[in-house]
């Protein structure tokens, strides 16, 4: 087999973006395809999880609310110890205790392709990764101060698009069920990898731009940002084992783990942390680790996962 | 400016605020609050001392906001925005007379 | 079978609009909708014509276009009993007696879904209902004064986008015929579902717009805009009875009577009518009626369609 | 102003006009009967005393033309558009001066 | 068989503009429109091209690199009998040299309609074509001038968005090859008619707009329009029997050889040529030799490609 | 303007150019180059002396550049560019002066 098509419109983006070519795609046409692949997401999530929600799922849930609670916390020091400031280093540590749904749309389009099962329910988790992270890192910038208007971060937040997008799919999957869903089955189907190469066409061309950015941040971030990956993903990966996931949910958890916010955060943050840097989050982010989880990380991370599950003492 | 006054068209000042996208709900709410009589926005690009904003994708736009009112909400409305905002987010402010022949509705 | 996903489509644009979230769709993508709706309709409609075509249909049409003429001059004395203004109701006859593309839309996924045969010419009936109302509403606001610039009105309603595009189709799909339209099948196929459901996704934040500038105008649009739809459905089940339609086609005819025009009627009564008040015509079509038909109304519709044809005596 | 002579720049006027986008074709129409040497529009949303225009779909968005011409015809082009279209549609005027360099082109 | 609907939507379009509707597509829809089609030709001809490739076809890119650079040559004194400027003739004449891709596109959709066979690395050929037009152009009108920025321009011409994009498209589907892509087939499958039906009503539009301009230009570059196309499909004709293509090959080079460019070229000449006047070779290109091409152009050159193929003496 | 003095605002100059969209990078390079301290780009249709330009398509759109900057620099940048692109493009370019309050900035 050859490379997957759907990388390498990652990799045309950037090498377009690097070679300042004039490609670049309608703002609205990137909107549409972020909106799609949100709703899509949930979506086929809504209609599997209806037909396999068990009680064992609401420990999962607190599980995964606890990963997202942690790896800030974890994040944090870490960057700290690079001399980042207080507020950089919390904006940063929210970013990477989130997750990147465009990163968790090509692990959906890579198992698929390699025909390895995993838990139809993970956009769930991908909502509930969503949040957590920016309330600790707002607390970790800010304190629990009085000051902090959680009311309308609190809007901010759980109103955002891409928590609105990824609940209302999975609500409309759940409610509707998978026969009633049918005619809707394109969205996910025979749509989700034109919608995703084209998106991934885009976002080759941000993270060229990030890189350009990168160049003047220098090497700190860059480790952070290349560093970081793999704690996350070895948290995902000890998270997935203790919920018993299947070899592709815990591939996928990890990928979670290893990926970091490049929507959903930054506009939050931005709105509650105005002063911290959003070029040193948004480069990091974009210019590093979304290209590395999505040309190295994956694949990786289903080896290891294969590799835990065919351990015999584990 | 004599020959406007003949006319019987009214001073009136224009402030623009130009400022990343993510700050448009929060501006407009504050407008409002400080009794903007309205405003009209427009989506842009830019380059500032804030580096490239260049409307590729969700968090890199720029608005461009435009109030017409009196000279000295103009500069209320300026004094707080630049205020509130100025030293965290990516943002120009500036003010300039217009004519206007319906001064009621300012 | 669980809820209508794309219903349910509806449903969450309206509760993510009310909740005053952040989500809103880019313009363009609404726009692109609206025309791949229109022609999809329009096309397909052709298509079926194309085989169907009938001595008979002219007649329909002739019965069709006079229930164009006479539902304005229903609404128009129940408007002014309600106490609008000559012009106001004048303006929102107009809406009510004309017809909304996305209710048909919506209907032809519902019927579609459950199976029930309907005339397949009947995007010609969309095309005849959109047009007389409006001018029966400019006469009823101005009377046939000299003063009305008829011609530019004229042009301004036939060549207005919703027209040119349903009828576009559907003189292409009789053009072409099945066999040759059948790559553009899709269109009216496979991605209709998911094209009808982002559009109704983004009905339903416009919607919610509409219901918070509703609370200002108060109970007496709202009980016209709630009473019309069924008034306008009783015109339909009975024209479509007269001219012989099938149980599905009934159906429809009735929600065409029912629903009013968001797209073609505001903008050209905007230009003919301009000391209409737009905010309680789109306030009545968008934020009530559009809600009822599409929540409500169809299933209803269609369950009277079919009791009417099981009656013995009819 | 005395500068801008000796760069041999020349005053104009610039009238902008902010109204609902349905008005477009008409409104430009007309400037171009009155005599407009030419004109620009962008697309706006905004906020005035006919509500919130948030350009979210067809009928609800704005446009935002600007002539810029001799006084005379800016005050005759906004005179015209205010009395004409006023009363019924979201709409507002205003006028600002200029320089230009080739004044030939207004 | 009726009419090919694909081409009724350039009529309707047509039709629209002439009539003065207000039927506009959004841009952001058009340009998406136009990258999907350019990738999509990409993309499949990449594909096709990994599991057909030959050390023939090297020799095949050469003569058809040749005909790029001779189709200005012919042009230009065409161009300059009919009194046109020297800049204005070079400038066309680059235009007729190069290619239209949404042309290729028409084409592409004809022959598969039709039946008819064709070799799939003809993108690569659309690819090649795009420069050395635009190339010649600029030496006929400035000579071999020191003071042409060649650097800027190269950049503004290899790395413009549609070369881009089928090149891009094509190495990607080299690189991937057929079974990787198969998730992205829908592309150049089942959404390829409907993205061209509605990419062809938009040039529709822009084309009845050129045909105005037309008017105050006049008989001379009408004429052109009409000509030039004959001489560049019996230029591809001949190259491509030369080349030994198949018949549907054939009548592609001829087609390609026809058309004349009206999105690479326009805005590297606009730049590379400012003194020209863009409305005279866009009016050409897009008013006249477009729709030849579409309504009459390529069901000719086909039937000529088999009148040849089946002359026994050739 | 005295009143803007007693608000410690200060005068700039406020250039403004309409041109065809395919300039856009080329007078980006250049406003750098000559030292303009930023500029906020929007997109835009029109009509001048040379014909309709309905950005309906790649090649047929217009943008809207402003630059905030000292009067000298303005005209310079407005002289430059007149002189350089004028006689090609379809292109109009207009200044006038504006007030801010961190005159720093530009
Ligand atoms: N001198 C200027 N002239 C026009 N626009 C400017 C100027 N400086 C900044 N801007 C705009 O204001 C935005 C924010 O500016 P800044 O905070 O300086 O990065 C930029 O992205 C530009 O759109
Ligand atoms: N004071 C103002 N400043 C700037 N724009 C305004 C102002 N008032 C109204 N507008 C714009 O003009 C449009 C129509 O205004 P109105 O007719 O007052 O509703 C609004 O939607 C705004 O875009
Ligand atoms: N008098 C004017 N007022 C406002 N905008 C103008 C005017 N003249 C030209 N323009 C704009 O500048 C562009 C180029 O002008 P021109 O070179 O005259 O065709 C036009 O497409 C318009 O957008
Ligand atoms: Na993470
Ligand atoms: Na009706
Ligand atoms: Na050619």
């Amino acid at each position: 087999m050859g490379w997957d098509p759907v990388v390498l419109f990652f990799v045309f983006g950037l090498a377009a973006g690097l070679m300042r070519s004039e490609l670049k795609l309608p703002p609205a046409l990137y909107e549409t395809l972020s909106i799609i692949l949100l709703l899509a997401i949930g979506l086929h999530g809504g209609v599997e999880l209806a037909e396999q929600a068990s009680p064992a799922l609401v420990g999962q849930m607190g599980l995964v609310l606890l990963m997202g609670i942690v790896l800030p916390l974890i994040a944090f020091p870490l960057l700290r110890g690079l001399r980042f400031s207080r507020i950089d280093s919390a904006n940063i540590a929210a970013h990477y205790g989130s997750v990147s749904a465009g990163t968790f749309a090509v692990v959906v389009a890579y198992l698929t392709s390699q025909g390895v099962f995993f838990e139809s329910y993970m956009p769930l988790f991908v909502a509930i990764l969503e949040v957590p992270a920016i309330l600790v890192g707002i607390v970790l910038a800010r304190g629990i101060s009085r000051g902090t208007p959680w009311r309308a971060l609190g809007r901010e937040i759980f109103l955002g698009k891409s928590i609105m997008l990824l609940l209302g799919g999975l609500i409309i999957g759940v409610l509707a069920g998978k026969e009633a869903v049918a005619p809707l089955e394109p969205l996910y189907t025979s749509m989700f990898a034109p919608v995703l190469a084209l998106f991934l066409l885009e976002m080759g061309l941000i993270a060229s731009k990030q890189m350009g950015a990168l160049k003047r941040v220098g090497i700190r971030l860059v480790s952070f940002a290349l560093i970081m990956p793999w704690i996350g993903a070895a948290t995902g990966l000890g998270v997935a084992t203790l919920m018993g996931l299947s070899v592709g949910g815990t591939a996928m958890l990890a990928t979670l783990g290893a990926s970091a916010s490049y929507i959903a955060v930054p506009a939050a943050m931005r709105l509650a942390l105005p002063q911290a840097n959003p070029s040193l989050s948004l480069g990091a982010s974009l210019g590093i680790t979304f290209p590395f989880n999505i040309l190295i990380g994956i694949p990786l991370y289903l080896k290891i996962a294969q590799f835990i599950s065919e351990a015999p003492s584990l | 400016m004599s020959n406007a006054q003949a006319h019987a068209s009214h001073e009136k000042c224009l402030l623009t605020v130009i400022c990343e996208a993510v700050l448009e709900a929060r501006l407009l709410d504050d407008l409002q609050r400080l009794g903007a009589p309205g405003w009209t926005v427009s989506d842009a690009r830019g380059r500032g001392s804030r580096g490239v904003r260049n409307a590729g994708w969700d968090n890199d736009g720029n608005v461009r906001i435009e109030v017409v009112c009196s000279r000295a909400l103009a500069e209320k409305l300026s004094q707080h925005v630049q205020q509130q905002y100025y030293t965290d987010y990516a943002m120009i402010c500036f003010l300039s007379s217009v004519e206007v022949l319906r001064p009621e509705k300012f």
